[in-house]
């Protein structure tokens, strides 16, 4: 039962884009296409399901004075693994992520969630709470971006859906798009949860 | 006689004639010349353009209000202008659908979101400009000749990217490629020659951002007047930057406002990625009018000691 | 790639991870500051809704003036008893016994159906705003104007204006910060412990014809209800009825009598005096009831007509073998 | 002509053209009349008569017992018939002696000239002046007294006769500068010898041209009086707006006019001084305006204090138009009234009936930054900015921004196009400012 | 002061264990990302000199410059990286050179940080292809020597300038001879 | 002339927050006074300089003599700037209150800043020099503290606004920073870099 609460936390209720607003650079820079935003939310559950397993298991040794450094090493551990990977076999997503495959060090949602959860949370929920929380990132990533992508690529992981009559909103892809999609997406999830919360 | 009942009220008990509607009514008719001039060069598209990008203003504006239940305030003109100033300031080829989708998001992403009227922080027919040129860049500069109605360059591309200035007739007449209503620097000064004796408009805004472009091409060896009379900066500096609710409530603000936005027009179209740097220049000082308000407060009278 | 790569790796990671640690350990030991920690478990445990009701700064300045010792672990009225008892915890102390919880109570009845204007309003709609306009529109000087400023200002969403535009203290919700005591400009609100339930509706110090004229429900000055009070708790000042809460008893004879519903109570809360099987039947009770609701021999278990019963509590607090009890009716 | 001003300001309509060439009329005795036991900012006054005493026309029926403060007087001569609290023009119910006249109105022995002006000390003319009861008629009706008694570190150099009577509608001072002339040269004389000043000035609006070519005949061979053209704008009667346009002094923020070594008095103020040196006559009448589109006859009226708004509207034909607003003082700065059954007081400039289509009531539209307010304001406030502080009950942040210099002159609301009550606003966070200064 | 010792013993474990692991990993993965980096590159090359089936790096002066050749090791141009700045951030391209001819003889884009749909244009085959044939003494002005991109005209000028001012870079240092 | 246009660079044409998507978490969350605001842009600002000079020193000194830029890069940057940052605030702490109470709450946030990782990781890889990190770091500080301030002064104004509820907090913020974005890029092609 627990682990089960574990698991949903993190799709809707405290979803770590719309509902606990955290790790907001890598959702806006690389939601310009579905097939990143999806990239980006795999490669960053793989860091926070290893990282915060790591995190709960040592987490009795680490002194409080160094707990953050500590717990940042082995994220960025986790995260170089990712990055060589990516590069070594997928070369073309790497390509893409770019800059931020690095950044997922200092996304909010993993130190967040290896301070609120892993350091004080046994193994076992602890992986389920990570695994939660990584849905909930991916999803939301992932309606980002596609949203994005069909308003300014009129594509769906660039298969072309709406035709050549439809002229593209470039700004969609641009920096511009990133923010008002977020904001119009979370504006329309505050609405849902209104609604729910009055049900 | 007096069975009814008194009213009372704070004092003062009488208020000056000019209202919310009339400073906005004013505005149209000050923009009634650079229409006019507009649609005689382009054509009927750019009727049409000007009356779709109204109606699509004024209709979204109605669609929020109703949504929200608030009272719908169509009728105080300010949507009006906004999709009028908008459809001055697009390119007289655009299809209408773009002109549509640019005025929604002017007035619902640019003013309606933050509360409507008096509380949007940026100027909405430029937000709406910007965001078609960020989405449909191809479309948005593209221009025609009013000659013969072939596709051609403004003034300051050709400045720019080919380095052929424009005579001065053409640039004050405005026959010339450009925004329907930005291209004839008459018409649209006769506007604001209204504007200023109205008192609706304050003049330092203008004065200031004029004058800074002068200052500035001069110094960087350019010609004054090419820049003061091409692409958008007449109706840019009298009816955009002195939006009164985008544009700083002290004096020394409005200076500080208007020499901000010259320095960077003249920064955007001398070195920057696009030919025309008006709107963008105004959209900054926009987003920095909050902060110039708060560090421009007027000294209050005595705060000083000043006996003479 | 061979195994240099490895060492070096390792080594300068050590390295690196060293010289910060001991940068970290000297800056640690070097520049230690004492915080200390309690001020932030207080602040935890206060409900932050930075009123000022204990008369510090907000609730942070509150937390580090208990730890100084300035402040009294109870010190927070929103709080209550639970957060006293939190910060009591921490602080280990004791907190001491808090008092009864108050609430604001309303001190008038004059809805806008009730009670006329004697001139239209024009302006600011904010209570404080139109008593400056000539004293505002109210015919009544002493009464509500409606304009809900106690309910803008409370920071507890615990007073609703009804359509009438009279406010309503929701007292589950009201947590005694006082805030609208001080905003409305016409002193309508008290604090009173949160189990008195008789309230005079009105301060008008005006004659009853004068109070007429201009509300229905005002205090008339006709003193009924001090006739009534069993307990002499109503007192008369100024053309006024006035409570003295020490010694009423929340029965409600008064609002009964009241020919204008200037007091008021709810008689939904009203308590009725049962007896339990303890009885001893020694009658000190029935001599105590104001209004003979109490039949019984001696020695015998009595007994409490509810109909006439006024939920008074004297019997409750007379009987020595603890055999009353007072129940509100549901 | 040569004017001066100072920076900010509004130029609402004139609307004087009813009264301004009315000569000023006695009103006749009325029947009863309400004199209030405070009329002026300080304390109030102990009422010195009881239900049932005969009084005399000039009697004092309230002393002044603290330092700031004015004794009243009977207005008529009759019998107290009761003292109670009654309404007030200026709001709340005070505590008013009801004098039931008997028509004959006998002035009381007490009345006597208080002699010639180069015999009496200072002291003498600030003993007359209080005796009198007199306390300023431009408005605020502060103590005249108080105000002439600065303390000894600040230096009086110069005193301003205020004749600007900015604003619309009233012409009272108008006709008291026309009428009166010879009372104001006396009383600025009385005031200047009483403090000790070389310098005056009577500063008149340039819209009153008769008056200033009265007053500048009259002081031609004055050589330390002068009389001031001021422009027409409003608030050029404020005291700190005049002191500027005249001296080019600033009063401190916060400050006032005494510490530029100012005394500003209004011309009725200065004309009463003279009266009451010249024949011992207290404050028990004065000369209002009495206009606006609902009343039959406008004209300036000499009436006594006490007498009720109601009766004095009588005397003016009543109304003929239904009333939708009646003001005590002009229409920028005026306390619209709730009833007409208020007493006239020492600080009534006028009253104001405006008819119900041009008591209008604004539809309060969004604040469109247009800065208007900030443009007319003249202490060179942001009231835009006060508003919105007041609204969202930021008191701190009201007083950073000086909420407390606001004047209240009006300037802000009045120009403001889209009916903002501001000035309203921000009286009540100036109240909230002082509020909570007192708690701490 | 144990309390110390401990806190910078486990910051260092952690370090040491971090760089283990990470070492490891790249020792795994290494020759894959050399490969693909290598690969890209080679692919690039192959694409701008025609006929070439192996390459040599002749790079020099932070110059990248490589020899084509065929199977049997026959010169048959040379290829150069050309970077420089466009619209939106740095250009980098592969360009092909047939230094006997004068002429270019292919250009590819590496990376570019252009707006897409616009800018980002630059990497369609019909823009690429106009390069091929163009002598190097061309001006390589976009609407005049070559065909513009709608609204990216700068991202095309850009092209043809970082083109332009590679090659003379190219023929200063090496003069001629590859 | 060069170190000018990358400063401009990094101020207005590829705002760290605007058009590069770093450092958003602060920059929505402490953006709602302009005081704060500022003091957070000066705080970053400050970090960003001083650790854009301490990657830069491992970047050259450390990783790359010893061939291991590639895959310890991250860890040891990170590592810098965490310790970096603690080491800053205690010594701030300890010998300036003033300054602690006006930056010090917000360095803690700074550590988790993707912002200064990312700077670092940018210096690394446009191979700048030392001079021009600093100027880099220095700029990018700047255009954060641009960027923010703007913000805090817009939302200060909004609290007399009227934002739709769902819109409320973070979402209207977002759709502001979109705009603003827009706004900027009009600087847009001013400096390829
Ligand atoms: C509490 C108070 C104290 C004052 N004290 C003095 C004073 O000592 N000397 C003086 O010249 N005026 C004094 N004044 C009068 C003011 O300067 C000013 O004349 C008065 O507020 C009326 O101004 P107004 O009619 O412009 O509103 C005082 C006013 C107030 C309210
Ligand atoms: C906005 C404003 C306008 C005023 N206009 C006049 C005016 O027109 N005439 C006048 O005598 N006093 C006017 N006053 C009052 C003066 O400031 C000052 O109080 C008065 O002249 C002092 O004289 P007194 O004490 O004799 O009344 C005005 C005050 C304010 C705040
Ligand atoms: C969002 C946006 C992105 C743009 N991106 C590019 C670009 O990547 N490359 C380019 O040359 N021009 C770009 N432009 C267009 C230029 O600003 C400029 O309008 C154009 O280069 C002018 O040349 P033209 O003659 O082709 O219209 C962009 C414009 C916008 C609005
Ligand atoms: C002098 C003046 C200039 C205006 N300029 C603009 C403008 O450039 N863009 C616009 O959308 N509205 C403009 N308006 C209308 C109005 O202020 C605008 O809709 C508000 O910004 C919406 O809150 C202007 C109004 C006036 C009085
Ligand atoms: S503040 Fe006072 S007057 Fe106003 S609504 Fe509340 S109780 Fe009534
Ligand atoms: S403001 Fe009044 S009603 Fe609200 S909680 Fe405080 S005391 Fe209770
Ligand atoms: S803010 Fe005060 S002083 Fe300024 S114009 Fe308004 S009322 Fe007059
Ligand atoms: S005059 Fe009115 S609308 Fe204009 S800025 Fe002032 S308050 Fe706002
Ligand atoms: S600051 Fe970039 S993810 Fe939080």
């Amino acid at each position: 039962m627990t682990l089960l609460k574990d698991l949903t936390r993190g799709l809707w209720r405290e979803n770590p884009i719309f509902r606990l607003l955290i790790g907001m650079c890598p959702t806006l820079a690389v939601t310009n296409a579905a097939i990143n935003g999806l990239a980006m939310g795999l490669a960053t559950s793989f860091v926070l399901i290893c990282s915060s397993i790591i995190i709960s298991l040592i987490k009795n040794f680490i002194p409080s004075k160094v707990r953050i450094p500590c717990f940042i090493i082995v994220i960025a551990t986790f995260v170089t693994i990712a990055d060589l990977v990516l590069a070594a076999f997928f070369p073309d997503i790497h390509a893409v992520l770019g800059l931020f495959v690095p950044l997922i060090v200092v996304n909010c949602v993993i130190l967040g969630r290896a301070e609120a959860f892993a350091s004080k949370n046994p193994v076992h929920r602890s992986i389920f709470d990570a695994l939660g929380m990584s849905i909930g990132f991916t999803w939301a990533l992932l309606l980002i971006s596609i949203v994005r992508e069909i308003l300014g690529m009129g594509s769906v992981f660039g298969i072309n859906i709406l035709g050549k009559a439809f002229t593209p909103f470039l700004i969609m892809v641009l920096p511009p798009g990133a923010f008002l999609a977020m904001g119009v997406l979370l504006g329309i999830m505050n609405t849902i949860q209104d609604k729910l919360a009055t049900r | 006689m007096e069975k009814e009942k008194l009213l009372i009220t704070s004092s003062p008990h009488i208020k000056d004639d000019d209202t919310v509607e009339k400073i906005m009514y004013g505005v149209i008719i000050a923009l009634i010349p650079a229409s006019v001039m507009g649609v005689y060069y382009f054509g009927l598209h750019a009727l049409l353009l000007i009356i779709a990008s109204i109606a699509a203003a004024v209709v979204t504006e109605a669609v929020f209000q109703k949504f929200r239940n608030y009272p719908v305030t169509i009728t105080d003109g300010s949507a009006v202008i906004t999709g009028l100033l908008l459809a001055l300031n697009l390119p007289p080829g655009l299809p209408v659908w773009m002109a549509i989708v640019g005025s929604v998001f002017a007035i619902a992403l640019g003013k309606q979101v933050f509360g409507g009227l008096g509380h949007n922080p940026f100027n909405p027919a430029l937000i709406g400009r910007a965001f078609l040129v960020a989405s449909f860049p191809v479309h948005m500069t593209t221009w025609i000749s009013p000659v013969d109605g072939t596709t051609t360059a403004t003034p300051l591309g050709l400045m720019k990217l080919q380095g052929v200035s424009t005579d001065y007739m053409s640039l004050f007449l405005g026959k010339i490629g450009g925004c329907i209503g930005e291209t004839s620097a008459l018409a649209i000064l006769i506007g604001a020659a209204y504007l200023l004796y109205k008192g609706y408009i304050d003049w330092r805004i203008p004065l200031s951002y004029l004058g800074t472009v002068a200052v500035l091409t001069t110094v960087f060896g350019q010609d004054p007047i090419f820049h003061l009379f091409a692409g958008g900066l007449m109706l840019g500096a009298f009816f955009m930057a002195t939006d009164m609710v985008t544009s700083p409530i002290t004096k020394k603000g409005r200076w500080i406002f208007g020499i901000g936005a010259g320095i960077l027009v003249v920064v955007i179209r001398l070195w920057g990625g696009y030919p025309e740097g008006v709107s963008y220049s105004i959209l900054l000082m926009n987003g920095v009018t909050p902060l110039i308000n708060r560090y421009t407060r007027p000294r209050v009278f005595g705060e000083v000691k000043n006996n003479g | 790639m061979d195994n240099n790569v490895f060492l070096i790796s390792v080594i300068s990671m050590g390295g690196i991870g060293a010289f910060f640690g001991i940068v970290l350990a000297y800056a640690s030991k070097k520049f230690a500051i004492k915080v200390d920690p309690r001020i932030e478990q207080i602040n935890e445990a206060l409900p932050g809704a930075n009123c000022g009701a204990c008369g510090y700064p907000g609730c942070s300045g509150f937390a580090e003036a208990i730890v100084e010792g300035e402040a009294p672990v109870d010190g927070c009225p929103v709080g209550g008893r639970e957060v006293a008892e939190k910060i009591a915890g921490i602080m280990g102390v004791e907190a001491s016994a808090t008092q009864e919880r108050s609430v604001a109570r309303l001190y008038c009845q004059g809805d806008c159906e009730v009670a006329v204007d004697r001139a239209l309003y024009d302006g600011v709609q904010d209570c404080r705003a139109a008593q400056a306009v000539n004293g505002g529109p109210k015919a009544c000087k002493y009464g509500c104007l409606g304009f809900g400023t106690c309910a803008e200002v409370c920071p507890f969403d615990a007073i609703t204006m009804d359509e009438n535009h009279l406010p309503h203290v929701d007292i589950e919700k009201c947590t005694g910060c006082g805030k609208c005591v001080q905003a409305c400009p016409r002193n309508l609100f008290e604090l009173v412990g949160v189990s008195k339930e008789v309230h005079v509706g009105c301060k008008s110090q005006e004659r009853g014809k004068d109070v007429m004229k201009v509300c229905k429900a005002g205090c008339i000055g006709c003193r009924k209800c001090v006739k009534a009070c069993p307990f002499d708790a109503m007192k008369f000042k100024n053309n006024l009825a006035k409570i003295d809460y020490e010694k009423c008893t929340s029965c409600m004879v008064c609002v009964e009598v009241c020919p204008t519903n200037a007091t008021y109570s709810d008689f939904d809360k009203r308590k009725k005096a049962v007896i339990t099987d303890e009885c001893i039947g020694c009658t000190l009770c029935k001599k105590v009831c104001p209004v003979e609701a109490i039949t019984g021999e001696v020695k015998v278990k009595h007994q409490v007509d509810p109909e006439k019963c006024i939920g008074c509590s004297l019997c409750f607090e007379k009987c020595p073998k603890d055999a009353i009890k007072m129940i509100r009716e549901e | 002509m040569k004017t001066v001003t100072f920076k900010g300001g509004v130029h609402p309509p004139h609307v004087k053209h009813a009264t301004e060439h009315k000569k000023i009329e006695r009103a006749q005795l009325p029947p009863k009349v309400y004199i209030p036991l405070q009329q002026h900012i300080g304390a109030p006054c102990k009422p010195v008569v009881g239900v049932g005493d005969e009084v005399k026309t000039g009697q004092k029926i309230g002393e002044a017992e603290s330092f700031v403060s004015a004794p009243v007087h009977a207005s008529v001569s009759g019998k107290v018939v009761s003292i109670e609290t009654l309404p007030h023009p200026v709001g709340a119910n005070v505590l008013t002696v009801v004098i039931e006249s008997d028509g004959k109105d006998e002035l009381s022995e007490d009345i006597k000239p208080g002699g010639d002006l180069e015999s009496l000390t200072p002291e003498d003319i600030k003993k007359i002046i209080r005796e009198a009861g007199i306390v300023g008629m431009g408005g605020a009706a502060f103590p005249t007294q108080v105000k002439l008694s600065p303390p000894p570190d600040k230096k009086i150099d110069t005193i301003i006769i205020n004749g600007a009577e900015c604003e619309p509608y009233l012409t009272a001072d108008h006709r008291v500068m026309l009428e009166h002339s010879e009372d104001i040269l006396f009383g600025l004389k009385a005031i200047m010898k009483a403090v000790g000043v070389e310098k005056g000035y009577v500063g008149i609006e340039n819209n009153k041209p008769d008056a200033i070519k009265k007053m500048q005949e009259l002081v031609k061979d004055e050589n330390n009086i002068e009389v001031v053209a001021l422009h027409t704008k409003y608030p050029q009667g404020g005291e700190k707006q005049l002191i500027y346009a005249i001296t080019g002094r600033e009063v401190p923020s916060g400050g006032l006019p005494m510490e530029v070594g100012v005394i500003v008095q209004n011309v009725g103020t200065t004309a009463m001084i003279a009266k009451a040196i010249k024949t011992g006559m207290p404050l028990i009448e004065r000369v209002l305006t009495v206009t606006g589109s609902a009343i039959a006859e406008p004209k300036n009226l000499l009436v006594r204090i006490g007498t009720p708004f109601r009766e004095v509207i009588q005397q003016c034909g009543g109304f003929k138009q239904t009333p939708g607003k009646v003001i005590m003082g002009g229409p920028m700065m005026g306390l619209a009234q709730a009833s007409i059954d208020v007493p006239v007081v020492k600080g009534t400039s006028g009253i104001l009936v405006l008819s119900k289509d041009e008591a209008k009531q604004y539809q309060e539209r969004p604040c469109i930054k247009c800065a208007r307010c900030v443009d007319a304001c003249p202490v060179y406030l942001l009231p835009t900015r006060l508003s919105h502080f007041a609204q969202h009950g930021m008191w701190d942040e009201a007083e950073d921004y000086n909420a407390l210099d606001c004047i209240e002159c009006g300037s802000c609301s009045f120009v403001c196009p889209s009916k903002i009550p501001l000035v309203q606003r921000i009286r009540l966070a100036k109240s909230q400012i002082l509020d909570r200064r007192k708690k701490k | 002061m144990a309390k110390y010792m401990r806190l910078i013993v486990v910051l260092v474990v952690i370090s040491i264990f971090s760089g283990a692991v990470l070492a490891q990993t790249y020792k795994i993965t290494y020759p894959n990302i050399k490969q693909n980096a290598l690969k890209k590159q080679e692919e690039a090359i192959m694409k701008v000199i025609p006929g070439a089936a192996k390459y040599k790096d002749i790079s020099k002066d932070n110059l990248k410059v490589f020899k084509g050749l065929d199977e049997n090791g026959n010169f048959k141009g040379i290829a150069f990286i050309a970077e420089g700045g466009g619209f939106g951030g740095s250009i980098k391209l592969m360009v092909g050179l047939n230094p006997e001819e004068e002429v270019l003889t292919g250009m590819t884009v590496l990376s570019h940080l252009e707006t897409p749909g616009l800018g980002a244009r630059i990497e369609e085959d019909w823009f690429k292809e106009q390069f091929k044939g163009k002598s190097i003494h061309d001006k390589f002005v976009a609407k005049q020597d070559i065909d513009a991109i709608t609204g990216a005209t700068i991202s095309s000028n850009a092209v043809g300038s970082i083109i332009k001012n590679t090659i003379e870079k190219v023929y200063q240092v090496y003069g001629g001879e590859f | 002339m060069k170190l000018f246009l990358i400063f401009m660079g990094a101020v207005v044409v590829n705002n760290f927050v605007l058009s590069r998507f770093l450092g958003i978490c602060p920059f929505l969350g402490v953006s709602k006074k302009i005081e704060t605001a500022f003091s957070m842009g000066i705080a970053v600002t400050f970090v960003m300089t001083l650790s854009a000079m301490a990657s830069w020193l491992i970047q050259n000194y450390i990783l790359i003599p010893f061939g291991l830029e590639r895959f310890l890069q991250i860890v040891s940057f990170i590592l810098v700037i965490a310790s970096l940052v603690q080491f800053v605030e205690m010594v701030i702490q300890k010998t300036s209150p003033a300054l602690y109470q006006a930056l010090g709450i917000y360095l803690p946030l700074i550590t988790t800043n993707c912002a200064i990782l990312g700077l670092a990781l940018l210096i690394a890889l446009k191979e700048y020099s030392l001079i021009e990190s600093l100027a880099f770091g220095f700029g990018a500080g700047a255009g954060f503290t641009l960027a923010i301030t703007m913000m805090a002064g817009i939302r200060e104004e909004l609290q007399f606004g009227d934002v739709p509820k769902p819109l409320e907090g973070a979402a209207i913020a977002l759709i502001i920073a979109g705009l603003m974005s827009m706004a900027f890029m009009g600087f847009s092609g001013l400096i390829a870099m």
